[in-house]
């Protein structure tokens, strides 16, 4: 049972990452690649209930807290001016 | 089971490690490695190996995912196309996978509890962790004690890319107080970190002192630790944290961290050991293991934490004015 | 701390140093601790030298945890005169430094300098005499880090390409490495390199096996700058500071050549490399290809520094063509020109370093009749050019006499031919730099030029005087490189 | 004088999350445990994040009310939203406008700019004082947060702090 | 009642993988960033609260238990956090959002 | 002092010479008689030891030994000594010489000239006592490295050009094969000792030991056997005394010198003997005296065409050499020291001629054996000696010479002395005929900007007297070959 | 697993680091280099890890009553190795930054030009 729940999440994982190879902007990337951090840390309580092992739930713990600075860092650090009328992947497709 | 999870895994890896190299765009790339990373530590969740996970979590996805953000905003984030036709870099590449996959073909099958690696070393580690050095977590009697000169020069590799990054990109102090004109705007966020950044200290402080029982130790503590400071100055401002936790202070913590490390290897010798021989630092030996690796996991978190922190500091204050 | 510790110490110290050299805010202090950590790093290398001498092989547990479960530092006659050179090299730099920094670096990053300095010397110190594969990763990382951050200080904007230049492709040999041991390790499940070799013949067949040495050898070939894999190197040692260029070109890529010897004779055993994987034929070629490209290319460089540069790439063909003829006499040879262009290229480095203090510049037509003014300077770098030729009575001579002895009774005609005729061209580029600076009428702003001080001049002579005691009086040298090959090889045979 | 409470405060709360988290109750991880707890309360200090509004006061009983209430209007919405993704049809009218905030602390605001943005259908985009901009992905929900019933309620709970 | 926690933990966890399924294709079908924004808080809400209220009865009353809620309680705040600090980054980048012409006349 | 200590003087005094000349470099009296000072005392201890020599003692010392089998050392035997002394004697007539010379062209760095100088000598005196092959090699670039100043000495852009070809023919033959050939010889013998009989025989096949001879016989570039011979006309582009010792004497000697001791000491005549590349290199020695002496003929500059002339003379030495038979030994040293007088001579003269005309093409000689009596007469004595016309030196050992050749029933060897005989005539005996029989080319001495007075009488008197000085050592040579003879003999055992 | 079938993990892992390899090699711009060799690295330590994994077995932190661990060695390895890889990247950035700064490109082809105008 664990595994199809976990297989389900990988799923979602799945549909999250192609949201973000196909963009269009940038926000959308960093919020599948956000929606993907949710995902694992879903993904990483289940495997360890799966495994039989629940004290792996510090990493899921960690998981959140990583995965959130990082989306903050992502907006702060490059702020407005990597706006989405800059990302090239909008006007050229791909690399 | 856990084989099909670990499959999915690994070609939602394949696709992304492949879009990452076509996409032109920096930031998308980075966002897809922190993505990569993601994955990469969910998958060594499945294999068991969860003090790498933790720990390839908060760096891949948190602290490098930070650099490569802060180096994309004091450079550029648009990768201009190719001019050099990549056969050369294709035929090298493809050489050295066949190289690799040629050196599969012998290998011990994927999990085969036979393969020598389960048989030899190993095994000793698994069998005697519990009775001389006492901890449950063998990855840690492992990297602090039966490896500990290993980690010793983990953390000189850090210290070294601490003091590297502080030769090549200097130091600049922020004016002490001022916040940029758009922190007005983050209202929601300076809350949210307020509250949160005790909360990710307490968790960082809860991972360095529990890492004989459970995954974590010095190294993951500090990079969390790191992280909450880096949520601080995300939210209040780099200038209100370079006040909080000084430039200064942190070179010392630094070389402290180092040479606490250094000082118990130092200290065993003193008292008549090997270098790093916990079993003479106490009357007993398991106890002076794990007084050993309580030190030096304090040594590694420290220098950890600050060398991160250093490096952060470095890599913002080079941005201009006003603009964070 | 006894005696029984000196393997350990030696390498813990610069270790220690480092981040005490960070605290110091003095660029002063900062530099007369690295000058005590590294001299007393020598006196320790002189006593194991003497301590090897005496009783064999040392071996020291780390932590007290036997070989294969703990990390094991193992030095053998081979590994003390590693252990000495980089020592000898690394106590001479350090006076050496203190002015050529001040004139070379910010004084805000002096501190940091040194610290780094330390760093690297830890890192090919404890490359040298671990005993096990992985923590040889651990240390090469340490040394390559600091060793990019040290060539990035060069004052010119291209010491920063040449240092990420080094970076990429360090780190894709350090991965290489990695790659290598993590599979050596997964067909017999251990990282020491003894017991790594007693495990392997079992398994020697395999592909496994076979993958793992080709990985291992791309990746330290590397590190060590073996030709075609040299491209970082010109450029590094072209753009860096002067002092580290003169130290990583003495030490890093002779450490380098150092784990491959390991790797070939006691991990994989002679047998093994060389002729189930014909690692020495390949060798060899590359090596030939290495000496005369890189030995032309020089010719035709203007900046001396990056001439240098380029002759290090053909020297490390000799030493590596030593290895590839796999006999005692080869790699006594390999090993004593290893020792032998250490001491060589540390010396012109540092002359250069004399040259770049005063002239600001290392280009030859800056150099136009320098020897007036700079006359021990240039003196040395004769001296030293000499000996980088091959001129009888200097070390560059014992050696390449060596090397070609051991050519002509393995038969390997062409190749005695090869050494002497691409010590012909060493004697071209050298003597482009003669000619300009002792035969050239000086240029005009050559009159404020003076001799480089004393601090600077005498490292740079005591080096020139290894050089020629060597080439005086080869038996200590000899003596050592052939215990050293008989150590290698013996376990090999075993 | 009631700085201290709340450093106080914040040491209890911060220890017995640490005693939640660890599971290993030995006298040495106990002292390291409040050693930890009190290096941060230290630290936050510093950092002048030691007033009215810290954790404890968001787990104060008097506001389990609201928190159900939210979870019931979660739930309403999630599955509303769910319904609409699963459509081929996808019936949806985004908007973009502007609330007013009646709460005055910032505590109080955030709460009500989170809860916005947690009920799925409206998103809090951006806030400039009291004037929060919310997209709403349907014209019912942007109706729902108009007619303020959040808003009074977030008031209330604010009073509570 | 074990069974009867059983299967109710069975039903959490599959309706949050449900909820977070559905998230997922939101997130790919929604036409612009900021209607996708709602898509990601369903996982964010429904779908993580669900499956870990299932792990929480399936572990029983424990310190697992208190991890998991812990998880819950960072979830809830640090999702919308996320969400509105992206919306907001948006729509400073200038980033329009496509809103429904008809109903806003 | 013991006779080891005098051999380690020898050596060591030139070399440790430069510091005083570099000393003095303000005092240009003093400067050069420190010079003079130098090479009196050298040919004083040289000398001493001569008798000990004679006498059957082989005053030796050893050094350093870099290498198991390789050391530095010395031994005197009779060849060196004979170097040795026609070196030393002459460089004390070169000193007198270059004093006059260089001051009257007030040529620059004269205290860097005088210290290579000494250098070079002491390098010459290291060959002659060499002890062992090694030590042999390492004087051998030492004197190549010491002498490139020299050439280049003038400093333009055609000096350098000249000295590049210098050192790139020297270094590169001696690294290249002569280096191969002792690494080999070494590491078939495990020495490189001077040792009567040599050191190969038994140890090598007739097959190696003939390539082993073709890498000396060529390696030692200084011997100019062709194709190696380039570097010698190169040269030329250094001031006359350069040319005059060095290239007549120092280094050129010291080249086929050392092809006599690798014959002698390490292959040794017997073994030699049978070896049938010995032939071979010996028609490529004939080969070279004829092709030298037919470019010398061809030659209007005069140093070049005595440049020339050397490279065909030198091929005597090795061709004696390579007749493998004791006469031919003592054929060969003897003709290094007839050469060496006369060849000093003639380009004394040369110099002479520059310095008092500033003249320097065989064709505008004309008649200026009127203005140059001395001079010209010294010129004659040299000539004469090259042909080998009694009573001058040069017979003598071309009488050797074509004993040997007959000794050996080596037909081609005696006709190349007969034939080279002619062609020496040939090109020597023209300028003396134009110097004294053509009336003067009024045309060139009127040429603007000449300075006419200096055509009117001899050279500075200190070049005059050394050149009367060699002259006549030509002459008494003749009379007086003993000391020469003596040490010959003693090498070859025997009586002629 | 039998056959082949029991390599696919490993070859998966190949490609993964080839891709990132190829990164490293072929790309001209500096940060897509970094990125490259963060990649690559990464996927060396999931081969690593992969070895370490053992059928049926759990993390190695001992517990009662769980008999089969996965194999410790290759975790403390690779926490190692992620350190390393950490610590190039951050130096590598920071070089990066450098260059930029120096040359106002971070494009390998046109430092090239602008060394060679040097």
């Amino acid at each position: 049972m664990f595994i199809a729940i976990s297989a389900v999440i990988l799923v979602a994982i799945a549909i999250g990452l192609l949201r973000a190879f196909l963009g269009p902007t940038l926000y959308d990337r960093v919020l599948a690649a956000n929606m993907s951090g949710t995902l694992t840390v879903l993904m990483v309580a289940v495997l360890g209930f799966m495994t039989g092992r629940p004290e792996f739930l510090d990493i899921a713990l960690v998981y959140v807290l990583i995965s959130f600075v990082s989306t903050i860092a992502v907006l702060r650090v490059c702020g407005t001016g990597c706006g989405a009328s800059r990302d090239p992947e909008a006007d050229s497709g791909e690399g | 089971m856990e084989i099909l999870i670990d499959t999915i895994l690994l070609v939602l890896l394949m696709i992304t490690g492949f879009s990452i190299v076509r996409m032109r765009s920096l930031l998308a790339a980075t966002m897809l490695t922190s993505i990569y990373s993601l994955l990469s530590a969910s998958l060594f969740v499945v294999l068991d190996a969860v003090d790498v996970a933790l720990t390839e979590a908060a760096i891949g996805a948190g602290i490098s995912t930070i650099l490569l953000l802060a180096t994309i905003a004091l450079t550029t984030d648009r990768e201009k196309p190719p001019q050099r036709t990549p056969m050369l870099p294709l035929i090298v590449v493809i050489i050295t996978g066949m190289a690799l996959i040629y050196g599969t073909l012998d290998m011990p099958h994927f999990g085969n509890p036979q393969a020598p690696v389960h048989l030899h070393v190993a095994p000793a580690y698994l069998h005697d962790t519990p009775g001389e050095i006492g901890i449950p977590n063998v990855v840690t009697s492992v990297l602090a004690s039966y490896r500990g000169y290993d980690t010793l020069g983990e953390l000189a590799v850090i210290f070294t890319a601490g003091a590297g990054v502080l030769t090549l990109l200097g130091y600049r102090t922020r004016g002490g107080n001022s916040m940029d004109p758009g922190i007005r705007k983050l209202l929601i966020l300076r809350v949210i970190g307020k509250l949160f950044f005790p909360l990710i200290l307490l968790f960082a402080l809860y991972v360095q002192f529990h890492g004989d029982y459970g995954p974590g130790g010095g190294f993951q503590a500090g990079v969390i630790f790191a992280t909450g400071f880096i949520l601080y100055a995300l939210a209040f401002g780099l200038g209100n944290a370079q006040r909080l936790i000084p430039h200064q202070l942190l070179r010392i913590m630094v070389a402290f961290g180092m040479l606490l490390y250094i000082g118990v290897g130092i200290e065993s010798m003193l008292l008549g050991g090997k270098f790093l021989e916990y079993n003479v630092l106490a009357d007993d030996p398991v106890s002076g293991q794990h007084l050993g690796i309580i030190l030096i996991e304090l040594g590694v978190g420290i220098t950890v934490a600050s060398v991160m922190l250093m490096i952060y500091y470095v890599f913002r204050s080079r941005q201009p004015e006003g603009d964070l | 701390m006894l005696i029984s510790d000196l393997p350990v110490l030696q390498v813990v110290i610069p270790l220690a140093a480092a981040p005490v050299c960070l605290l110091l805010r003095n660029p002063r202090h900062a530099w007369a601790c690295a000058l005590i950590a590294s001299w007393l790093v020598l006196a320790i290398a002189l006593m194991l030298v003497q301590r090897v001498h005496a009783v064999g092989t040392l071996s020291y547990a780390i932590g007290a945890w036997v070989a294969p479960w703990g990390i094991e530092y193992r030095i053998d006659m081979a590994g003390a005169l590693m252990v000495l050179v980089v020592a000898i090299i690394g106590a001479l730099v350090m006076p050496f430094a203190r002015r050529s920094i001040e004139h070379e670096i910010l004084e805000k990053c002096t501190g940091l300098f040194y610290t780094c300095y330390l760093l690297c010397l830890c890192g090919l110190l404890g490359m040298v005499v671990t005993g096990d594969a992985f923590n040889l990763f651990v240390f090469l990382e340490i040394s390559s880090l600091s060793s990019y951050v040290l060539i990035s200080l060069g004052s010119r904007r291209r010491a920063l390409t040449a240092a990420y230049q080094y970076l990429i492709m360090g780190t894709i040999g350090a991965t290489f490495i990695l790659i290598g041991v993590g599979l050596l390790y997964m067909m017999t499940g251990t990282l020491n390199m003894v017991d790594l070799s007693q495990r392997l013949p079992e398994v020697a067949n395999t592909r496994t096996i076979m993958a793992a040495f080709a990985f291992v050898t791309v990746g330290v070939s590397i590190k060590l700058a073996l030709f075609p894999l040299h491209q970082w190197l010109p450029n590094a040692y072209t753009d860096a500071p002067s002092v580290v260029s003169a130290f990583i070109a003495a030490t890093a890529t002779k450490v380098g050549v150092y784990v491959l010897l390991r790797f070939f004779f006691t991990v994989f055993g002679m047998q093994f490399s060389f002729d189930a994987m014909h690692v020495g034929e390949i060798l060899m070629l590359l090596a030939v290809a290495g000496i005369l490209i890189a030995s032309l290319v020089a010719v035709f460089q203007d900046n001396v520094k990056r001439m240098l540069a380029y002759s290090s790439v053909a020297q490390i063909g000799y030493i590596i063509l030593g290895i590839s003829m796999a006999s005692a006499a080869g790699v006594s040879a390999g090993m004593i020109h290893l020792f032998n262009h250490a001491m060589i290229k540390g010396a012109l480095f540092l002359a250069i370093g004399c040259i770049f203090l005063r002239l600001g510049s290392a280009e030859l037509r800056d150099m136009h009749g320098l020897a007036r003014h700079m006359p021990w300077t240039m003196a040395a770098f004769v001296a030293g050019g000499l000996s980088l030729i091959g001129i009888p009575l200097t070390s560059g001579f014992i050696s390449k006499w060596y090397l070609a002895s051991a050519a002509l009774s393995g038969g390997y005609w062409p190749l005695v031919v090869l050494i002497l005729a691409s010590s012909l061209i060493g004697l071209i580029y050298m003597w482009r730099v003669v000619e300009v600076a002792y035969f050239h009428v000086p240029g005009t702003m050559m009159h404020k030029v003076r001799e480089a001080p004393a601090v600077m001049l005498i490292p740079t002579w005591l080096l020139i005087g290894i050089n020629l005691y060597v080439g005086m009086d080869a038996s200590l040298i000899t003596d050592i490189t052939r215990q050293g090959a008989e150590i290698l090889i013996g376990e090999a045979l075993q | 004088m009631s700085n201290l409470k709340h450093a106080f405060n914040m040491t209890l709360f911060l220890f017995a999350i640490w005693l939640l988290l660890s599971g290993h109750y030995t006298l040495l991880l106990l002292i390291f445990g409040l050693l930890s707890t009190l290096l941060i309360v230290l630290l936050a200090h510093r950092a002048e994040l030691i007033d009215r509004e810290i954790h404890p006061v968001l787990l104060k009983p008097s506001l389990l009310p609201y928190w159900l209430w939210l979870a019931r209007e979660m739930i309403k919405s999630n599955i509303d939203v769910s319904l609409r993704i699963l459509n081929p049809r996808m019936p949806i009218s985004p908007k973009i406008f502007t609330v007013r905030a009646g709460q005055k602390t910032d505590l109080g605001r955030v709460t009500y700019g989170n809860s916005i943005t947690l009920v799925p259908g409206t998103v809090t985009v951006d806030v400039d004082d009291d004037i929060f901009t919310v997209h709403a992905l349907t014209q019912e929900a942007a109706a729902d947060l108009e007619s303020g019933e959040m808003n009074r309620r977030v008031c209330n709970v604010e009073n509570v702090f | 009642m074990e069974t009867v926690i059983y299967i109710l933990s069975w039903i959490f966890l599959l309706g949050g993988a449900i909820f977070l399924l559905v998230g997922a294709i939101g997130i790919l079908r929604f036409p612009d960033f900021y209607t996708r924004l709602h898509a990601v808080s369903v996982c964010d809400t429904m779908g993580a609260g669900l499956v870990l209220a299932g792990l929480m009865l399936q572990g029983g009353f424990s310190l697992v238990t208190v991890k998991l809620l812990l998880i819950f309680y960072f979830m809830i705040f640090t999702g919308p956090t996320a969400v509105h600090a992206l919306a907001q980054a948006a729509l400073q980048g200038k980033l329009k959002p496509v809103v429904d012409e008809h109903e806003q006349q | 002092m013991s006779p080891e200590l005098t051999v380690l003087a020898c050596v060591a005094l030139p070399l440790l010479a430069p510091a005083l000349i570099t000393a003095l470099h303000r005092w240009p009296n003093p400067r050069e008689t420190a010079t003079l000072l130098t090479s009196g005392c050298l040919f004083l201890l040289v000398y001493s030891l001569h008798d000990d020599v004679l006498r059957g003692s082989r005053p030796a010392i050893d050094l350093a030994e870099p290498l198991p089998g390789l050391k530095i050392g010395f031994e005197v035997e009779p060849l060196g000594m004979l170097f040795a002394l026609l070196a030393s004697f002459l460089w004390i007539v070169t000193s007198v010489y270059s004093i006059g010379y260089l001051r009257s062209h007030h040529e620059w760095r004269q205290t860097s000239y005088y210290s290579y100088f000494a250098v070079a000598l002491g390098s010459a005196m290291g060959i002659a006592f060499a002890g062992n092959m090694f030590t042999l090699f390492v004087f051998y670039e030492l004197l190549t490295l010491s002498t490139y100043p020299l050439v280049t000495h003038a400093g333009d852009d055609n000096a350098r050009e000249g000295g590049r070809m210098y050192l790139g023919y020297l270094l590169g033959t001696s690294i290249i094969l002569l280096l191969l050939a002792l690494v080999w010889t070494w590491s078939l013998t495990g020495t490189l000792d001077f040792r009567a009989g040599g050191i190969l025989e038994g140890v090598v096949t007739p097959g190696v030991a003939g390539i082993l001879l073709v890498l000396y016989i060529f390696g030692i570039g200084k011997a100019a056997v062709m194709p190696f011979h380039l570097w010698l006309p190169a040269a030329m582009v250094a001031p006359t005394p350069v040319s005059a010792l060095l290239h007549a004497v120092a280094v050129v000697k010291a080249g086929v010198f050392t092809v006599l001791k690798v014959v002698i000491y390490i292959f040794g005549i017997d073994f030699l003997a049978n070896i049938p590349v010995t032939q071979w290199l010996m028609y490529v020695a004939a080969a070279t005296i004829l092709l030298a002496a037919i470019v010398a003929l061809r030659q209007d500059n005069l140093k070049l065409r005595l440049a020339w002339s050397t490279i065909s003379q030198l091929s005597y030495i090795v061709m004696c050499a390579l007749l493998v038979t004791p006469l031919g030994i003592v054929g060969g040293g003897m003709h290094i020291v007839m050469h060496g007088f006369a060849k000093i001579t003639l380009f004394f003269c040369a110099g002479a001629i520059l310095t008092a005309t500033h003249k320097t093409r065989i064709s505008e000689l004309n008649g200026i054996g009127r203005h140059m009596p001395w001079t010209m007469a010294a010129f004659t004595v040299g000539a004469l000696s090259m042909i080998g016309i009694p009573p001058t030196a040069g017979f003598i050992s071309k009488w050797y010479i074509l004993l040997g050749a007959i000794e050996t029933r080596e037909a081609v060897a005696a006709g190349v002395i007969i034939m080279s005989t002619l062609l020496n005539a040939a090109y020597f005996l023209p300028i003396v005929y134009v110097a004294f029989f053509r009336t003067p080319n009024d045309t060139l001495e009127s040429m603007p900007g000449h300075n006419t007075r200096d055509t009117d009488g001899e050279a500075p008197p200190l070049v005059v007297l050394a050149l009367t000085v060699t002259a006549a050592g030509t002459l008494a040579l003749f009379f007086l070959p003993d000391l020469p003879l003596d040490l010959m003999l003693q090498l070859s055992g025997g009586s002629p | 697993m039998s056959g082949l079938l029991g390599l696919y993990n490993y070859w998966i892992v190949i490609i993964l680091m080839m891709t990132g390899f190829y990164a490293v090699i072929a790309r001209p711009n500096l940060i897509k280099q970094i990125i490259g060799l963060f990649i690559f690295q990464t996927s060396v330590f999931i081969l690593f890890i992969s070895m370490a994994n053992i059928e049926g077995g759990t993390a190695p932190i001992i517990k009662e009553g769980i008999r089969l661990y996965s194999n410790p060695l290759p975790h403390v390895l690779i926490l190692t190795a992620i350190v390393v890889s950490l610590a190039t990247t951050a130096l590598g950035l920071a070089l990066v930054v450098r260059i930029k700064e120096a040359y106002g490109t971070i494009n390998e082809d046109n430092i090239h030009v602008q060394d060679e105008e040097d």
